[in-house]
């Protein structure tokens, strides 16, 4: 297949452009972050009543632009027009007044006040357009709350409106960002990835909600990774590539492949990375782990060279079981045995002198040092060994650690002493991955390996995992990115409520399969 | 559903009554904390000298409330913010002075509303200064308010001037004699509750209004809570950040002239070096340093500890020489108490 | 040659008190064109500021250095040093200070004491419950008058001595706290004897809004016109206290007739009033201590008479 | 890990020099001789060390902040001094009285600092309340242990020596200052831990992740800021002849700013102890500057507040870009 549609080509998939006023046009939308030209000039519009799944590659620019739609930034250059009038610098309040809310990938709650006044609050100060010298109405902001949440199909008893948001869990933390979002009067919602926290269930429940509001006459602008959810739900794909809008079209015109195409520019290349592996001796047994409220009884065993994928909702328990392998937030209950030793870590220490590496989700604020040089990012966990004479730190074994290490996973870098926030993502990625290395781990622990990490890199990533299983260390992936756990591993593992529900071979899994035991609610098939 | 997810919204979900839910309750209503240790300290103090009992004692802690109680009222507001501020004691003193001179000066016979308007609006110019340089800085606000506490102070004593001043104004004499209830003792000494303590209770009132039933109120705690998302939302951070240390520096403003009126004299070097207790104080009272809560109720409640405190220990013989180390161990307590209250 | 130059290093800048003394230090200067004097002192009543104040002087080589310590003890070292350097050292309300050439006193600080508890026993009738206020227990020539009050106080058995030294650390509102607290534990208190000068300013308003102006003895060191108003309300029943700008006009005399090498001698007359028959006996190091007899006694009746 | 010379480095090597210049310009050739150069470099230790504290503190990240500094070094003046009063005779052994003292307050320091330390790493305590209550504590015990009072020490020769006395021209106790100064920095630079440090107050969690124990790093720190205090005390001790509880009761903010100045990020992750040593000495010379233009001491604490407020301002400047944009 070959590229078709370049940016600024007609889109494809027919006439949308009709005479009426479109609620909302972007013009020629530019931003920059320093170095990185996030959006290089996109354009599209948005009609009352229609749905729209704004798609595309991790750090493609979606998240920038609805920030730039919903007045979180500025843009720097380009227009924006509501009912055909342009609105010049939108603030988030001016945003709200006209009507656009959102539903921010990371929830946006006020982790400190009460689930009424995190639902309630924004619509009075809208009211009042900003100005905070303005009578709180109580009364209100509860009827609000009330009905937002019975939408959303929250409780709204008095108990529940005065908790504070940061004492619930993840799914419940959605499910209100979503019900401030159609708290009041939107004409258009924006919703960054709203079901990842959700089961099936719930997801259907926010199906519904879409709907009510479309007929309403209200827009919705999704931004999603997942196309079967987009598909089902149909409406118009917007599809972004590397900061520009590359095609619009109606989703249920076009096959998952092209879309995909259009995301990436590369048919999609779903082939395995992995092929012929060849397992060792017993490496990890993982026994009756428990943690209070958030995973149970979590037992496998996996052996050298093998890599196992782990993948599950946001709250299913899978970023803690991997937080507790990795010892950063240490399981109740339970074993880890690593080479037959009982080395189950309290502190983080603990797994690394075990020889197991963690690669953390959050490479920005779990992982690196960013103003500090990528020397010191590397060599971090093995500084004891670096002593030379008087316990002095031996510079020139330092540097040349670190040198090893940046040329063994292709960093591309001039100089070690350079801040590792120099680097572009997945070079940053890189950093992190060399950093364990340097221990010579046992088992490698990739928490969403190749988040934020565009194509080239990922395949870069890809490889080198491929490398590590070969040289007989173990890796467990925890992902959301299905493809990801389907091309790199042996066995995938999915988690719900806390427990392992299915553990699949990988080899010849179907998506499809794999994504129905993850957002499914009850289990069907018994675990293999 | 709505069942199963109410279930998910409660995660702790034991409804039983027991010590651990006890505690949890307490852990969550700080300024019952304070409470419980000043009912502690009347009655150790009480039973060992029943003196303590008297009219005229209570008089006093509510008397010497008043300057500390304005200002912990202010520092509340800063901290619910996320900020800390240490200038509000020059801002006091530079409000206090300059005031009472020009009055003495210029104009003897202006009424005291119209003294405690101006020096409302003195106190809430400097504390304007304070936010409009903690928001443009981006520095944190308690080097910034070190910075400018430094600059008002020396200004102070450098320019307006550093003689003791005895002869106030007759309307600030008046007021802080003002008696609002007088009591008789036994052997004839007489006890007056002045009437500038509600001074403390109005204030205490606008200020509960303002955090409680005012947007800006929701506005000071959600940037306290996390100020990129409270932006987001719509709050205006500028604003809020301004609004906080000008309302600071408004009571501020005012706790001088109480100062000056109970004191009959206006010392530009008073005040100075207080800033630190009355912090501690509003932490005493609940409030977390960090930002994002606390409480009028519990902020009063930790003033009335610390005055408590420094009143009462002579009645039990503890030379008050003991009185800042009692503070500082408090401090500590109350510290590790609030920090179990932000991990459990 | 250049003139030599007198530096008057006081406690805190700003203070009344210092604010007077400043002005008999300008005074002598303008009549004596064959030195230079000047006055400094700390922004905070912080012994270490005047320490590094004194440092720099030193270092500046200036002829004469006429010091009121905040802390005498805390000044020796840098004063040695002084001397050291061939600079005259001159101290005023420090006559436990060694590194001093000579110590100037207004008054031998025993009898003063005993002045002011005379005055109080007479008052309450030589019978009932006293106290004391000091400024800090730091301050030596509080601590002698407090001691010399107390001395004189066993003449009269009758006399009980509550709670002495109490410290308001030269702070009016402490000593008010103070002195409600001391009211509260003694309700039949009759006698209050001050040692900082705003001691009785803050005793004086305890006692005003107890209503027992009439019931109680208040005496201490004070400056007119800061007292006055509670004088005028009995309050206060009488104040003494010798006069800053004598003493710093003393001090910077002193400091010239060393400068000159001129002996002091036992009975001279330096010209101001007060000190027209000093004292002169040997100090706690190897210099002397200059002693006047610079007290002045003020009550309701002439304190009017004192501009400052 | 060469020396480098940044543009902080630079920038106060420069206002040390032009401050002295002016010196020599506007008072005269006093100012530079040698007795003076002494006599401000036997006065920067105090501040210098607690200054050294709080850059610790800051590096550690997370508001870290030490306000219980001049407070622990007051109370460790005054329990060595308790201490020893009445069991050794300073005039009968200068020398053993010397140094015990200086090694209970050392004792003292360690204790004291362990305190902050326990309270921050280990009951998770915000380094700023902790502080606090902690100097409120130190303070009431050192006033409750002297009644308030100032003891005096008396002649004590070592002691004395030790404050004043130049060695080879240099301060004893300057050049103690410089040795410490040597130390932490070395420390800081080419150890293990302090490269451990640097990088937690960087970024807090990422060190959890990476196998930094957090914990033993905040205690050790805060440890350290105690016993440097503790050496302050000493310094305080020796130079005065005597201790108080109330002592340099305005050093708190002054180390704070020595800290700003010296590019010490409030936020944590930087701090060059090479900066810290020469905001000091140039706060010290403009000082001594103001005080020998006889200038008013409320205008030079003024002056410290305005300073503080540009360095803030001009902290996030970047005189590249600036540069750059101006030659377009
Ligand atoms: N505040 C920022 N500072 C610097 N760069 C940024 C900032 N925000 C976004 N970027 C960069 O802009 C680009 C677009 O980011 P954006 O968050 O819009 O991507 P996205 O499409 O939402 O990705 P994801 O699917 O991972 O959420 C990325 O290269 C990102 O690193
Ligand atoms: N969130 C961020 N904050 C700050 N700077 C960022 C951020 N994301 C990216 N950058 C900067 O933007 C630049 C380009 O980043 P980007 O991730 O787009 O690179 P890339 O071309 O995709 O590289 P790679 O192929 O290695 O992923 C880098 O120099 C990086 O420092
Ligand atoms: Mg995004
Ligand atoms: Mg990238």
């Amino acid at each position: 297949m070959q590229l078709k549609h370049e940016a600024g080509a007609p889109h494809p998939g027919g006439e949308t452009s009709k005479a009426a006023i479109p609620y909302l046009e972007i013009r020629d939308v530019q931003k920059r972050f320093g170095g990185v030209r996030a959006l290089k000039g996109v354009s599209f519009s948005i009609e009352p009543g229609q749905i729209y799944h704004l798609m595309g590659e991790n750090g493609c620019g979606k998240s920038t632009l609805i920030k730039i739609i919903s007045g979180a930034q500025p843009a720097d250059a380009g227009e924006l027009l509501i009912d055909g009038k342009p609105v010049g610098h939108l603030t988030p309040v001016a945003a709200l007044a006209a009507g656009i809310e959102t539903v921010y990938q990371d929830f946006s709650l006020l982790p400190n006040l009460s689930v009424a006044e995190n639902v309630g609050l924004t619509q009075q100060l809208v009211a009042a357009s900003g100005k905070l010298a303005r009578r709180l109405d109580l009364g209100r902001m509860r009827q609000t709350a009330e009905r937002a949440l019975a939408a959303v199909n929250l409780p709204t008893t008095r108990a529940f409106l005065s908790t504070r948001t940061d004492e619930l869990p993840m799914a419940t933390r959605q499910l209100i960002a979503i019900a401030r979002a159609i708290a009041s009067d939107a004409r258009l919602v924006i919703m960054d990835e709203p079901t990842t926290a959700l089961t099936k269930h719930e997801v259907d429940n926010l199906i519904c909600i879409v709907n009510r509001l479309r007929a309403k006459g209200v827009a919705v602008l999704f931004v999603t990774h997942k196309l079967d959810e987009c598909k089902s739900i149909g409406g118009r794909a917007v599809i972004m590539r590397d900061g520009q809008k590359v095609a619009e079209c109606d989703i249920a015109d076009h096959t998952k492949a092209e879309l995909g195409f259009w995301m990436t520019g590369k048919v999609l290349d779903e082939a395995r990375y992995r092929s012929a592996p060849k397992f060792g001796e017993d490496l990890l047994v993982v026994d009756a782990l428990s943690l209070k409220d958030t995973f149970a009884n979590v037992s496998f065993s996996m052996r050298r060279g093998e890599i196992v994928g782990i993948t599950g909702l946001l709250d299913s328990g899978r970023n803690e079981l991997a937080r507790a392998i990795a010892g950063v937030a240490p399981a109740d209950t339970g074993r880890i045995r690593l080479n037959g030793k009982d080395v189950t870590p309290r502190k983080p220490a603990d797994a690394i002198d075990a020889g197991i590496g963690y690669v953390p989700e959050d490479r920005l604020s779990e992982g690196l040092f960013l103003e500090k040089p990528i020397e010191e990012n590397i060599v971090v966990p093995v500084l004891d060994r670096l002593r030379g004479a008087f316990g002095i730190l031996d510079g020139r074994r330092s540097r040349a650690l670190a040198k090893r290490s940046v040329e063994d996973l292709q960093v591309v870098t001039p100089d070690v002493a350079n801040p590792v926030q120099s680097l572009s993502g997945g070079n940053q990625q890189r950093v992190l991955i060399g950093r364990w290395l340097t221990i010579n781990p046992k088992l490698l622990v990739l928490h969403g390996p190749t988040v934020g990490v565009d194509v080239g890199s990922k395949d870069t990533i890809y490889r080198i995992i491929q490398r590590l299983a070969d040289e007989g260390m173990g890796v467990i992936i925890i992902s959301d990115d299905l493809l990801e756990l389907l091309q790199n591993c042996d066995r995938i593992m999915v988690m719900r409520k806390g427990e392992v529900v299915e553990t699949f071979q990988a080899e010849a899994l179907e998506e499809e399969a794999l994504y129905r035991a993850l957002v499914e609610e009850t289990t069907v098939r018994t675990p293999q | 559903m709505t069942d199963t997810t109410f279930n998910g919204a409660t995660p702790a979900g034991n409804d039983k009554v027991s010590l651990g839910s006890a505690w949890r309750w307490l852990l969550r209503h700080p300024p019952v904390v304070t409470f419980a240790l000043i009912v502690l300290v009347c009655l150790v103090v009480g039973s060992i000298n029943t003196d303590f009992w008297q009219v005229s004692n209570l008089f006093d802690i509510l008397r010497a409330s008043v300057v500390r109680g304005l200002f912990a009222l202010g520092v509340l507001v800063v901290l619910a913010s996320g900020g800390i501020d240490v200038s509000f004691t020059a801002i006091a003193a530079f409000v206090m002075y300059t005031v009472t001179m020009l009055v003495t000066n210029l104009l003897p016979g202006l009424p005291m509303p119209v003294i405690l308007l101006v020096a409302a609006a003195g106190g809430a110019c400097f504390g304007a200064l304070n936010g409009v340089l903690v928001h443009a800085l981006r520095a944190p606000s308690l080097i910034v308010t070190i910075g400018t506490q430094y600059v008002i102070r020396s200004f102070l004593l450098t320019f307006v001037g550093t003689a003791l001043f005895m002869n106030i104004p007759g309307s600030m004499e008046a007021f802080g004699k003002l008696a609002l209830f007088t009591h008789q003792s036994a052997n004839g000494s007489i006890s007056v509750l002045p009437a500038f303590v509600l001074v403390l209770a109005v204030a205490a009132a606008v200020t509960w209004w303002i955090l409680e039933r005012t947007l800006m109120g929701r506005a000071v705690y959600a940037v306290g809570g996390n100020p990129g998302i409270a932006e987001r939302l719509g709050f205006n951070l500028r604003t809020v950040h301004i609004f906080v240390f000008a309302y600071a520096g408004l009571l501020a403003g005012i706790a001088g002239i109480m100062h000056v009126a109970s004191n009959r004299l206006a010392n530009p070097f008073d005040l100075a070096g207080t800033e630190l207790e009355i912090i501690a104080a509003v932490v005493l009272g609940g409030a977390r340093i960090t930002g994002g809560s606390g409480s009028v109720i519990g902020t009063l409640l930790g003033v009335v500890l610390i005055t408590l405190v420094s009143n009462v220990l002579i009645l039990v013989g503890i030379p008050s020489t003991w009185q800042l180390a009692i503070i500082g161990v408090f401090i500590v307590f109350a510290g590790t108490v609030f920090s179990l209250r932000a991990k459990g | 040659e250049e003139t030599p130059s007198i530096v008057t290093v006081v406690k805190v800048t700003g203070e009344n008190w210092f604010t007077r003394m400043n002005e008999g230090v300008d005074a002598y200067g303008k009549e004596n064109p064959g030195v230079a004097t000047s006055q400094v002192g700390p922004g905070k009543a912080d012994a270490a500021q005047q320490g590094r104040l004194i440092e720099d002087l030193v270092a500046k080589k200036v002829a004469a250095i006429a010091v009121v310590p905040m802390d005498a003890s805390a000044l020796e070292g840098v004063l040695k040093r002084a001397a050291q350097r061939g600079i005259k050292v001159i101290t005023h309300e420090a006559d436990n200070m060694k590194n001093t050439l000579v110590d100037i006193e207004a008054f031998d600080n025993k009898v003063f004491g005993a002045r002011f508890n005379e005055k109080i026993a007479e008052c309450m009738g030589k019978s009932g419950k006293w106290t004391s206020f000091v400024g800090s227990l730091g301050s030596l020539t509080h601590v002698q008058w407090a001691d010399g009050g107390s001395e004189n106080a066993q003449k009269y058995p009758e006399m009980e001595l509550v709670s002495e030294k109490n410290e308001s650390f030269n702070d009016a509102n402490r000593a008010y706290e103070k002195a409600r607290e001391i009211l509260r534990k003694y309700p039949d208190i009759k006698g209050f004897q001050g040692g900082s000068a705003i001691d009785v300013i803050g005793i004086g308003r305890a006692v005003e809004e107890a209503g027992l102006q009439d019931k109680t003895c208040v005496f201490g060191i004070g400056l007119p016109k800061d007292t006055g108003s509670y004088l005028e309300s009995g309050a206060v029943d009488g104040i003494s206290f010798w006069d800053p700008k004598d003493a710093g006009y003393v001090m910077n005399k002193v400091a010239d007739m060393v400068l000159k090498d001129e002996e002091l001698k036992d009975g001279m007359d330096l010209g101001v009033a007060g000190y027209e028959k000093v004292t002169v006996k040997k100090g706690a190091g190897d210099g002397v201590i200059v002693v006047g007899q610079a007290w002045v006694d003020v009550d309701k009746s002439n304190y009017a008479k004192y501009p400052f | 890990m060469e020396f480098r010379v940044d543009r902080q480095l630079a920038f106060l090597a420069v206002v040390n020099v032009a401050v002295l210049v002016a010196g020599g310009v506007l008072v005269g050739a006093s100012f530079l001789d040698i007795y003076n150069l002494q006599s401000m470099a036997g006065q920067v230790p105090e501040l210098g060390l607690l200054a050294l504290g709080v850059m610790l503190a800051m590096i550690s990240g997370n508001g870290g902040i030490d306000l219980s500094g001049i407070a622990l070094a007051n109370l460790s003046g005054v329990i060595a001094y308790l201490v020893l009063r009445d069991t050794v005779s300073p005039d009968d052994a200068p020398l053993l009285f010397s140094w015990s003292f200086a090694g209970i307050a050392l004792l003292v320091g360690l204790v004291g600092g362990m305190l902050n330390g326990f309270l921050i790493s280990s009951a998770g305590l915000t380094p700023i309340i902790a502080t606090l209550g902690t100097q409120l504590f130190f303070t009431g015990l050192a006033i409750a242990f002297t009644n308030g009072s100032a003891l005096g020490l008396g002649f004590i020769e070592p002691l004395d020596a030790f404050g004043n006395t130049p060695v080879l021209g240099v301060p004893l106790c300057f050049a103690l200052f410089l040795l410490i100064a040597l130390i932490l920095g070395g420390v800081l630079r080419y150890s293990p831990f302090g490269l451990r440090l640097l990088l937690l107050g960087n970024n807090a969690k990422a060190a959890r992740y990476a196998g930094i124990a957090e914990k033993r790093i905040l205690f050790l720190t805060y440890t350290a800021c105690g016993v440097l205090a503790s050496v302050a005390g000493i310094v305080i001790a020796a130079r005065t002849s005597s201790v108080k509880w109330d002592y340099g009761n305005s050093y708190v903010l002054i180390a704070i700013l020595i800290a700003v100045m010296a590019g010490v990020r409030p936020e944590g992750g930087y701090g060059r102890v090479i900066c810290v040593v020469l905001s000091a000495t140039s706060l010290q010379i403009l000082s001594s500057l103001f005080n020998f233009m006889d200038i008013s001491n409320f205008f030079r604490d003024l002056a410290w507040g305005v300073l503080l407020l540009v360095f803030l301002a001009t902290s996030g400047f970047d005189a590249k870009a600036w540069f750059k944009a101006l030659r377009g």
